[in-house]
């Protein structure tokens, strides 16, 4: 009922989900000796970044195009030619169809 | 049980007939009362949906027991006599597999839109056209006949892009509307092209008839290259896949969720040509099926890079999840790819079909399901996040799990279950598909592994932005959406749960059938011409 | 050879209409082109049905001799009633992009950052 | 768009009926010549057409109701479907043909052979008939009714 023959391995959801909450548990128990030495408004619960001064909340989130930076700044020259192809014109959508449609004729025609 | 017996027997005619006349009395019913019309659309739906159940029961239970399953309806007859030159709906496995998908979809669309449809008005024209829609889609997914298949692709892609443009005010809107009818019109004129071709040839419309008679001959090669690029154009496969992201992001997200159901639409038509109507072609011709094959499965590697790549720099909401779903796409067409590749000639000189052919192509069905659901599901968290806050650039978003908690946490479901993490339901599809391309070829596998991880991080990065972070102060008034959205939004989350905690269940009584189905095509074609 | 030329006609639609789709930039053109695809496709379905010397194919009261098949121009038909809300829609949109763009070139519109 | 000139006028009224009746001529004998409910429908919408150029944009719509124009298209619809059911209903299957050979409305069966052809034959096929040319020409109409209505719009503002 939950196991899935693969051809080649099996998937089990329900040993992975026990994993998972074996795992939860072993967490929520080391956590809990961390718990006693936790004492509210004092030193422990403020914000400490490397001695600067705490931001308002607002400047503090990071956007969404700044995530991944490193990421698409590194692949800049793939970007650019992804970006060169999506020209956002019906014209060049329907060229790509007839590009595509011209190598399938020579492949299929070929053999 | 006489009642069921007869509901069942003409329940191919019913499930496109329904909603068919349901659209046309949506106008009608909308001048009584606004609330009795929402009704009653969703009523219409629920039968349909029911309808489509009812068949596939049917039709699931016998094929696992080795019945023969297949239903065939002729249209105007009272004896089955002469089939072949009426015009006929032929339900198999596969077909109502797809059915299932485009009834559930139209169905939480219409009651999402209750509540997020509500401020607009021209109504009664939006529903006519879910339901004509729906219409369509059913009927391209059970249809029996070339040219009808044509008719409904046809019907589907008008209504689509009417509903595209439905909020006219806006001039993207109208802009991605009027690319997807270029496409659209384009690709079904091909189809129809090729259709016309076949019947040139062989003076039948019909798909089992075409099928048993194919030859490949000049004409057949032209006709199927037709057909396999003019409907993977409006599945939307990479490198023609430009319009889909506009056309996703630009149309209201109920919209959005049958516009799914009617790219998968097409793709089942991808299916239907590569394993039914050329499946005897391509099992007797191994060198031909191969290159298809590597075509096909090249294409879908490419689709998963650039979908995952794009996905990356998006910072449009809804844009961004319309490139993972043309990544998703990648995946089913990969299925596709290794099942043509895999066939060889063993050291007799026969032609074998390895066992992980098969297994490709059930995870590749399996996963048109589990995409359907899990990008489904987000585009319908994205339009929730647009109908509370009126916005969709990521950039501009942040904090909002404080104010909207169900909503994220079905962001969070869609998330683990779209990116493939186990125990959701997109990762036993995905293991399929793995397990055989990497059999077939472990550099395809491993590609798709990485933009599986790829696709993760994309949805992280969404998950941060818009729903971490410390509050925000110009939402400080967002409230949580209205209870229709929560329930179209939460059905899903749970059906998308219990595919991922059940998998073996679905695919041993639904996916396996619907995989056969297409593999066996013999028996497609002997069901219809066995009466003659 | 002479029945071959309306073979030619249906491939040299279909590529002008391509061409007019590709290679134009006014939306109006590109909708034109599209039609022209449909009318090549419209005439390869009429042209697969015709027979030298039949007549239409209706029993009552008919001349007799050979008859033209009736399938092919059923299909066109519908193809045609297909055609006209395509078209239809396409002009709508199009009166619709105007207003919103001012601009029926298909360059100017319709551009995102990304 | 405002209304053409008397002469145009004049000359479009008396023509219309001619038209209407061919129209209607063409979707009456749907099942016995070429032609049908599709294409009595256009050449009717076609005759309206003139009208609306004759006339101008604005004073159709004054005249007519969009409202009502969809009104009796999805009258036109729902009848060619429930037509289908009740092939369901009387025959036994969807879209059946249930009027051949009931000696009712068109329900006689022709006779083979050449000869003069009979109206009163086909069975649902001419009632179907009526049903698509009244959605044609309502749906035709109402569609070069909005277009002409919109872009006059356009240059009133101008």
């Amino acid at each position: 009922m939950f196991t899935v023959d693969t051809g080649s391995g099996f998937w089990n959801p329900i040993i992975w989900v026990s994993a998972i909450v074996i795992a939860f548990l072993i967490m929520y128990i080391l956590r809990g000796f961390g718990k006693k030495e936790y004492k509210e408004k004092t030193g422990q619960t403020q914000v400490f970044l490397s001695g600067n001064p705490e931001y308002e909340k607002e400047q503090m989130h990071i956007k969404a195009s700044n995530i991944y930076w490193g990421f698409t700044e590194t692949l800049r020259w793939v970007y650019k030619v992804l970006q060169k192809m999506h020209t956002g014109d019906v014209s060049d959508y329907v060229l790509w169809f007839v590009i595509v449609m011209a190598v399938l004729f020579l492949v299929v025609g070929v053999i | 049980m006489n009642i069921v017996d007869a509901v069942l027997a003409h329940s191919p005619a019913l499930i496109v007939a329904v909603p068919l006349i349901g659209a046309f009395l949506t106008p009608l019913v909308s001048r009584l009362n606004d609330k009795l019309r929402n009704i009653f659309v969703i009523l219409v739906l629920g039968l349909t949906s029911s309808l489509v159940l009812l068949l596939a029961s049917d039709i699931f239970t016998k094929a696992t027991q080795g019945l023969p399953s297949i239903h065939r309806y002729v249209f105007g007859s009272q004896d089955l006599a002469l089939p072949v030159v009426r015009i006929l709906f032929e339900v198999d496995g596969m077909s109502i597999f797809m059915a299932i998908i485009s009834a559930i979809l139209a169905l939480m669309a219409v009651i999402y839109s209750w509540a997020f449809m509500k401020e607009n008005t021209g109504l009664d024209k939006y529903y006519t056209l879910i339901l004509l829609m729906t219409a369509g889609m059913l009927g391209m997914e059970l249809t029996g006949d070339m040219f009808n298949f044509f008719v409904f692709l046809e019907i589907t892609s008008i209504s689509s892009c009417a509903l595209i443009a439905f909020w006219t005010h806006k001039g993207e809107a109208v802009d991605a509307a009027f690319k997807y009818i270029v496409i659209s019109a384009i690709g079904a004129l091909f189809v129809l092209f090729a259709v016309a071709l076949l019947y040139g040839q062989y003076n039948a419309l019909n798909i089992a008839v075409l099928a048993n008679a194919i030859q490949y001959t000049f004409l057949d090669k032209i006709a199927l290259v037709l057909l396999i690029v003019a409907l993977a154009m409006k599945a939307g496969i990479v490198p023609m896949h430009m319009w889909l992201p506009d056309a996703y992001g630009r149309a209201p997200s109920s919209v959005t969720l049958i516009l799914i159901g009617a790219t998968q639409a097409s793709l089942y038509g991808v299916f239907r040509v590569c394993f039914t109507l050329y499946g005897g072609v391509f099992n007797s011709l191994v060198i031909t099926s191969n290159t298809i094959g590597w075509v096909i499965a090249t294409l879908a590697i490419i689709t998963i890079l650039m979908g995952v790549t794009m996905a990356l720099r998006q910072s449009d909401f809804k844009r961004l999840i319309a490139y993972a779903a043309v990544a998703e796409i990648g995946y089913m067409l990969l299925g596709v790819g290794t099942r043509l590749a895999s066939t060889y000639i063993n050291d007799y000189g026969q032609i074998t079909f390895p066992a992980y052919g098969a297994t490709a192509l059930t995870g590749s069905i399996f996963h048109i399901m589990n995409d359907a659901l899990d990008v489904g599901l987000l585009f319908l968290v994205a339009g929730a996040i647009y109908y509370a806050t009126k916005e969709t650039s990521l950039n501009r978003m942040g904090g909002l799990a404080r104010n909207m908690k169900y909503t994220s946490i079905f962001f969070i479901i869609g998330l683990l279950a779209v990116s493939g993490m186990p125990p959701m339901n997109g990762f036993a599809s995905k293991l399929l598909i793995y397990e055989s391309t990497y059999q077939l070829n472990p550099i395809l596998a491993i590609i798709a592994i990485l933009a599986s991880i790829m696709l993760l991080a994309v949805f992280v990065k969404v998950f941060h932005s818009a729903f971490m972070g410390p509050a925000l102060p110009k939402f400080k008034n967002v409230k949580e959406v209205s209870k229709s959205m929560l329930i179209a939004m939460g059905v899903i989350a749970a059906i998308i749960i219990v595919f991922g905690l059940f998998p073996n269940l679905v695919v041993e009584n639904i996916v396996r059938p619907a995989a056969d189905a297409l593999i066996q095509h013999s028996s497609y074609i002997t069901h219809v011409l066995g009466g003659i | 050879m002479i029945f071959n030329i309306p073979f030619i006609a249906v491939v040299a639609l279909i590529l002008i209409g391509l061409y007019a789709v590709v290679f134009k930039r006014n939306l109006i053109k590109m909708v034109i082109g599209i039609t022209l695809i449909e009318s090549g496709v419209n005439l390869f379905l009429i042209t697969l049905g015709y027979r030298e010397g039949s007549v239409a194919p209706i029993y009552t009261s008919s001349p007799g001799g050979i008859m033209s098949l009736p399938v092919p121009q059923a299909l066109t038909l519908t193809s045609i009633v297909i055609g006209v809300a395509v078209l239809a829609l396409m002009l709508s949109l199009v009166v619709h992009i105007y207003r919103h763009y001012g601009t029926l070139d298909a360059r100017k519109i319709g551009r995102v950052e990304e | 768009m405002n209304g053409m000139s008397k002469i145009v006028k004049t000359i479009s009224s008396i023509i219309f009926p001619f038209i209407l009746i061919y129209g209607l001529y063409v979707i009456a004998h749907g099942h016995l010549t070429p032609g049908g409910g599709f294409q009595g429908g256009a050449v009717v919408t076609s005759g309206l057409a003139m009208i609306l150029v004759a006339y101008g944009s604005v004073w159709t719509m004054g005249k007519i109701k969009e409202k009502n124009l969809s009104l009796f298209e999805s009258l036109g619809a729902i009848c060619f479907i429930l037509l289908a059911f009740l092939g369901l209903g009387f025959g036994a299957v969807f879209f059946n043909n249930f009027l051949v050979g009931s000696d009712f409305l068109f329900g006689t069966i022709p006779a083979t052979g050449s000869g003069l052809a009979d109206i009163n034959t086909g069975g649902v096929l001419p009632l179907m008939n009526f049903a698509v040319g009244l959605k044609v020409i309502v749906g035709l109409f109402v569609i070069v009714l909005v277009m002409a209505y919109a872009s006059s719009i356009k240059e009133g503002k101008q």
